[in-house]
C-alpha cells in the first residue's frame, strides 16, 4: 500500500537473504566477543562452519586475494545448496558452479575470467535453471554489504536505475525525502558465512591486508554472521596491535583462522605471487567439456587430501618462487 | 595499409587517443585497459585511472590481467575499496569510463547480462554487469570500445546490462540518473561513432580510413545518423603500434598477437 | 567510613563493577572512562573498550583526556573510523554503553543539551548529544553514572538529547529504535537503580553504605519504585582505591583528588 | 503531500546546507584533476578560499588533530557568519564562536573539553540567538559526511528517533521499503570548505594520517567542496606512492596544502604530542569573562602575526620537546 501511494518500482527476482537488521543484530549479540584462540584447520573450519543450505560470500577479487584452499574444500566436502553473492566472483564462483555446490546466486559478475574470456562450465551451471538468479552490479553487491556492517536494511544508490540490470534484482526505488529525487535501495546483505583471505592475522582472527586494495572485505566481515579467515601467514597478536590502522577485519567478526601459504593460488596475491596463468590456461581448456572438467576436479580436488597436495600437483615452492618472482618485478621480462 | 595492424590494434589505439591528460578515468577490463595504458605511455602521462577495485592512479609496470590485481595499486595515489572509488564516481569526480560489451543499441544501452526471453534460463548467460552499470551510471561520459558488427549493434538489446540513453533524451533523468551523464563515443574497428544532442541517436562521426559509410551501415543492425562533417580518423601511428605491441601487451592478452 | 572516599570515587568504584569481562563497552567522556580503565585493571583485563572517534581495545598507557586522543588508540586491536565503530554498535555487537548527563527522568531518558523552553536562546547550554544519543540508540545496555540530586533526576528533562525507555515501554520501538536495547543501570553516589520490567520505570535496587532509602528519594525529583529485595552496595574496597588513585587517574581528573 | 501519505515525521531545525547530490557533482566535475602544486600559507589559504558566509567543518577530534594554525588564521582575518559543522568540535567551535565569526551551526557537541568542562565564551555565544542551531548527534553528522562522500542526498540510520534530537535536528523519517521499519533520514552534508590537519602530505595534497585514529576526515575531505590540508610535514610524492594504503585524503579533494609543523597545539597529535594541559587550563580561566577572552585572543591570536609568531610565545619549540616527550611516554611520570 505504502508502494502503491507513492509509485515505488520493484526488481522482480528472489531477495535470498532477510535484511532485517534486528534478525542480525541478535544474531551478533550472541557472538563471543572473548579474545579466543580461532586456529584451525582448513577441513575443520568448512565442516563446522559451512552448511548445505548457507548463503556464503568470498572476499578479494574473484581471483585476487581469493580464499582458494577454503573454496577447494567446500567442494571437496560435497557442500549443496549453498547461496552465493557472485560479487566480483571468477575462479570462486566457477568452482562452486562447476562443483554442483550452489542453487541460488546473487550475481554481479560470474562466468566470466576478465581478459581471459569465459569459462564454459560456469557457464552451462548458470544458463541452466538449476541456479536461480538474481542481478545486480558489483557496486550495488558493495554497498548491501556496507548495509549490513552498517547494522541497517538499505542503502541508497543511483545506479541500476531504468535498467533491466534493476528488474532482474531485488531492488526497489525510494524517494528522497530531502530532494524529492528518485533512488535505488538496495536491501542489506548479511551473509551466514564469509571467507575471506588476507596476508596476515593473529589466532584471535584480526586480519590485516597489507597490501593492494581491499575491495569490499572490510564490510563483508562485519555484514556476515561467521567468518572463515584464512590467512598467507599467522601473526603474533603483539604485531596487530603495533600497527591497528592496518586491521581491516576485527576478530570480533571471525570465528576460524586456518593459515594457508599460497592459499589464494592460481590467483594472484598482491605482494606476494602473481596469477598463475599456465594454471588458468590448463583450467579453462579443460572445463569445456564436462569430461574435462570432471577429470581435472577429481585429480586437483578431489584427488588430494588437502590444499598441500594441491600445491604439489601445481608445482609447489618452486612453481610459487616463480610466481612470486613475477610479482616482484624480479624477471622483467615475464607476465 | 590494413596489414599493418589487425582490428584490436586498431581498436585499442584510436581508443587511446580519446584520453585527455589530467582527467580521470575509470577503466572497465580488457581493451579499455590497454587503451589507457597506451594512452599514459604516449600523451597523457597524468591521465588518472582508477579501478573499481579500489585503486587510484598507480604507475603499472606492465598490462593488467584484472581491474582488482596488484599491477591496478603498483605505485597507486590510493589503495582502498569499492565503496571509496564507487562513492567517487557517484559524486562526480569521475569524467570518463571505457566499457565493453556483448550488445549495443541506438541509445547506447549495454548488455553483457544475457541472450533469450526467459531470465532463469537464458540462451547465453554473460557474466553480467560487473562494475559496468555503476560506471555508466555514475561517469560523466560513457565511452564503449567494441568491434562492430550486426550481431553487436542491435535494434534492441535483449537486456538493459548497463545504461546508455535508454529510451532516448531524458529518459536517464526521468529514471533517477545523475543529471548530464550518458554515452558519448563508440570507438569501433570501422568509425567513430557519437551521439546526436536532440534524439540521442547514434551517429557516425568519424570514418576509419578506407572505410564508407555503406560498410558501418551494413555492420549495424539499426540505422545510424550521421554527423554533418564526417571525418577520416588518423590511422594508427607506427608509434602507438610499437609503444602498443612492445609496452603496453607484449604477451598479445589483448590485442592477440 | 565515608571519609575514606569521596563521591566520585565511589561513583567509578562502584561503576567499575558493573563491567563483565570479555564485553564490549562503548565508553563516553569523563567517569566512565575512568570506570572502564579501573575495571580493566581489576576484574576484567578483556574488556574491550571501543570509543567513537573510532578506537577499539586499546591498553591505555594512562587515562584519557578525550574519547578520541592518542590514549584510546595505544596497542589497540584496530584504529580506524567514527563511521566504522558506529557500524558495529547499530549492528550490534557492543554490549554496554556507559554515559553522563545533566538530567535524566524516571524513563531514563538523559538531557545533555540545554535547559530553558527556548532552543534557540536557551537559559543554559550544553554540549549537546555528542555520541551519546548514538550510543543510547544502538547499545544493548545502556548504563549512566552520575552523581544523584533532585536537580539532575527530574519528572521530565527540558530535552531528550539521549533515548532511555523515552514515554514507558514499547516506546522505544514504536520511534523506531533496535528491539531489545535501552537503559540498563544508572549508578549514584547514593544507590544503584536498575528498572521495572513492566513499566520501565527507575527503581532502586541497591544502597551504597550508610544510605536509606528516604535520602534516596529526597534526592531524586520523582518518585522511584524499589526492587524486592534491595541490596546493600558493598563499599569501595582499598584496593580498589589503591588502583584508582595511583595509576588510574593519579591527576585527579576525575575523581578530583 | 508525499509525506503525509506516509505518516513521515520531520525536524524542525534549519537545513544549513543543499543536499543535492547534482548539484556537488556539477561543482565537483568543474574541479582539476591535475597533480599540481598546491603548497600555500595559511595566511593565503584562508584568505583566498573561505568567504563569509560559508559553510566550514573541521576535521580531527575538536581537541584531537585538529587545524589549529588555520582556525586562528581565520579568526585573525576576521571571518564573519560562517556556518559551522560542530561535530566533535571543541577548541575549534570554541575559537570560531568566541571571536564571532559563525553565525549557524550544526550541533553534536560544542562548548565542552570533555573532562576539563566546560568554555564560558564558547557557553555565552550558543546561548546568543546571534548563532542559529540545529542538533544532530556525532554519528548523525558523521553519517551526514559519509552521504555527501558517496555523492548521495541522504542516508538511513536508526539513532535520534523518538528524542528532541531528532525534533530540533532538520533530519527526517522514512520507511524502509524491505522492511517497513522506521529510519532517520539524515540529509547529506557537502560543506563549502574543510580544513583537515594530517601527519603527512605531499604537495599535490594527499594525506596520509599515520597515527591514531581518522575519525570522520576521509568522508569530510571527499564530501566537502574545498578542502584546506594543513600538514605536520611536507613529504615526497614518492612516498605517497610507496604506500598507498595510507592515503587518507586524495589530492583531488584538496585546493591548498600548508606545512605547519606542531600545528594541532595545544591539541593532540596523536604519535607526536600531547595536549599542552596547561595552556586549556589558562585559556578556560581566562574566557570565564569577555575581557579576559578579549585579552587572550588579543595576546595569542590578533596580536601575533602568524602561528610561527603564535609558537614563541607558548614556550616554543622547548615547550613542544616537552608534550612530545609526553606523548612518547618518555616521562611515564607526566600526563
Amino acid at each position: 500500500m505504502y508502494e502503491d501511494l507513492i509509485g515505488l518500482d520493484s526488481g522482480i527476482e528472489e531477495l535470498f537473504v532477510d535484511p532485517d537488521p534486528d534478525n542480525a543484530r541478535e544474531y551478533f549479540r550472541g557472538k563471543s566477543r572473548a579474545l579466543s584462540n580461532k586456529v584451525t584447520t582448513v577441513e575443520q573450519a568448512v565442516s563446522v562452519l559451512i552448511h548445505d543450505g548457507d548463503y556464503i560470500a568470498v572476499g578479494g577479487f574473484g581471483h585476487v586475494r581469493i580464499p582458494t584452499a577454503v573454496i577447494y574444500e567446500i567442494v571437496r566436502q560435497k557442500k549443496r545448496n549453498l547461496g552465493l553473492a557472485g560479487h566480483t566472483s571468477i575462479y570462486d564462483s566457477d568452482l562452486l558452479a562447476t562443483a554442483g555446490c550452489i542453487d541460488r546466486c546473487d550475481i554481479s559478475y560470474v562466468i566470466g575470467y576478465e581478459i581471459r574470456g569465459l569459462s564454459a562450465s560456469s557457464r552451462r551451471a548458470f544458463e541452466s535453471k538449476a541456479i536461480r538468479k538474481t542481478d545486480w552490479s558489483n557496486g550495488a553487491l558493495a554497498w548491501r554489504f556496507a548495509a549490513g556492517a552498517a547494522g541497517l536494511s538499505f542503502l541508497p544508490s543511483r545506479h541500476m536505475l531504468g535498467t533491466d540490470t534493476f528488474k532482474h534484482s531485488a531492488a526497489k526505488t525510494i524517494v528522497c525525502p530531502f530532494t524529492g529525487k528518485r533512488f535505488c535501495a538496495l536491501p542489506a546483505l548479511y551473509p551466514d558465512v564469509a571467507v575471506i583471505h588476507v596476508h596476515a592475522a593473529d589466532s584471535y582472527g584480526n586480519g590485516q591486508i597489507t597490501e593492494g586494495i581491499r575491495i569490499s572485505d572490510p564490510h563483508l566481515a562485519r555484514a556476515a554472521r561467521k567468518v572463515i579467515l584464512s590467512t598467507e601467514r599467522l601473526i603474533p597478536h603483539e604485531d596487530i596491535r603495533a600497527n591497528p590502522q592496518a586491521t581491516a577485519i576485527p576478530y570480533w567478526c571471525v570465528d576460524a583462522v586456518v593459515e594457508v601459504p599460497y592459499g589464494s593460488h592460481p590467483g594472484n596475491m598482491p605482494g606476494e605471487y602473481w596469477f598463475d596463468e599456465d594454471f588458468f590456461k590448463m583450467y579453462l581448456d579443460c572445463v569445456k567439456t564436462e569430461e574435462g572438467s570432471r577429470a581435472l576436479y577429481d585429480e586437483y580436488i578431489y584427488g588430494v587430501e588437502d590444499f598441500e597436495g594441491y600445491l604439489d600437483k601445481i608445482g609447489g615452492v618452486k612453481k610459487m618462487r616463480e610466481l612470486r618472482a613475477i610479482e616482484k618485478l624480479i624477471y622483467a621480462d615475464r607476465g | 595499409m590494413h596489414a599493418e595492424y589487425n582490428p584490436l590494434e586498431l581498436l585499442v589505439c584510436i581508443g587511446s587517443r580519446i584520453i585527455e591528460d589530467n582527467s580521470t578515468v575509470f577503466v572497465g577490463t580488457g581493451v579499455p585497459m590497454a587503451a589507457t595504458m597506451l594512452a599514459q605511455k604516449l600523451h597523457s602521462p597524468n591521465v588518472i585511472l582508477i579501478f573499481e577495485a579500489g585503486s587510484v592512479a598507480p604507475q603499472m609496470p606492465g598490462l593488467p590481467i584484472s581491474v582488482g590485481d596488484s599491477r591496478t595499486s603498483h605505485k597507486a595515489l590510493i589503495a582502498s575499496t569499492m565503496n571509496d572509488v564507487m562513492g567517487a564516481c557517484q559524486c562526480g569526480r569521475v569524467d570518463y569510463t571505457f566499457l565493453g560489451g556483448a550488445q549495443i543499441d541506438m541509445y547506447g544501452n549495454l548488455n553483457s547480462t544475457m541472450i533469450g526471453d526467459d531470465y532463469q534460463q537464458p540462451k547465453v548467460r554473460f557474466p553480467g554487469s560487473g562494475g559496468a552499470n555503476d560506471l555508466a551510471s555514475f561517469c560523466w561520459r560513457t565511452v564503449v570500445i567494441t568491434p562492430m558488427d550486426d550481431r553487436r549493434f542491435v535494434p534492441e538489446v535483449n537486456f538493459i546490462t548497463s545504461p546508455g540513453y535508454l529510451s532516448g533524451k531524458g529518459a536517464r533523468e526521468k529514471a533517477g540518473l545523475p543529471a548530464g551523464t550518458g554515452p558519448y563515443k563508440v570507438i569501433t574497428n570501422l568509425c567513430i561513432l557519437g551521439y546526436d544532442d536532440d534524439t540521442c541517436r547514434m551517429r557516425i562521426e568519424s570514418l576509419h580510413p578506407g572505410v564508407q559509410v555503406e560498410t558501418v551501415q551494413e555492420n549495424c543492425g539499426f540505422e545510424l545518423l550521421k554527423a554533418e562533417n564526417l571525418e577520416i580518423t588518423p590511422a594508427p601511428t607506427a608509434e602507438e603500434l610499437r609503444v602498443l605491441r612492445e609496452e603496453v601487451d607484449p604477451d598479445g592478452y589483448i590485442i592477440g598477437r
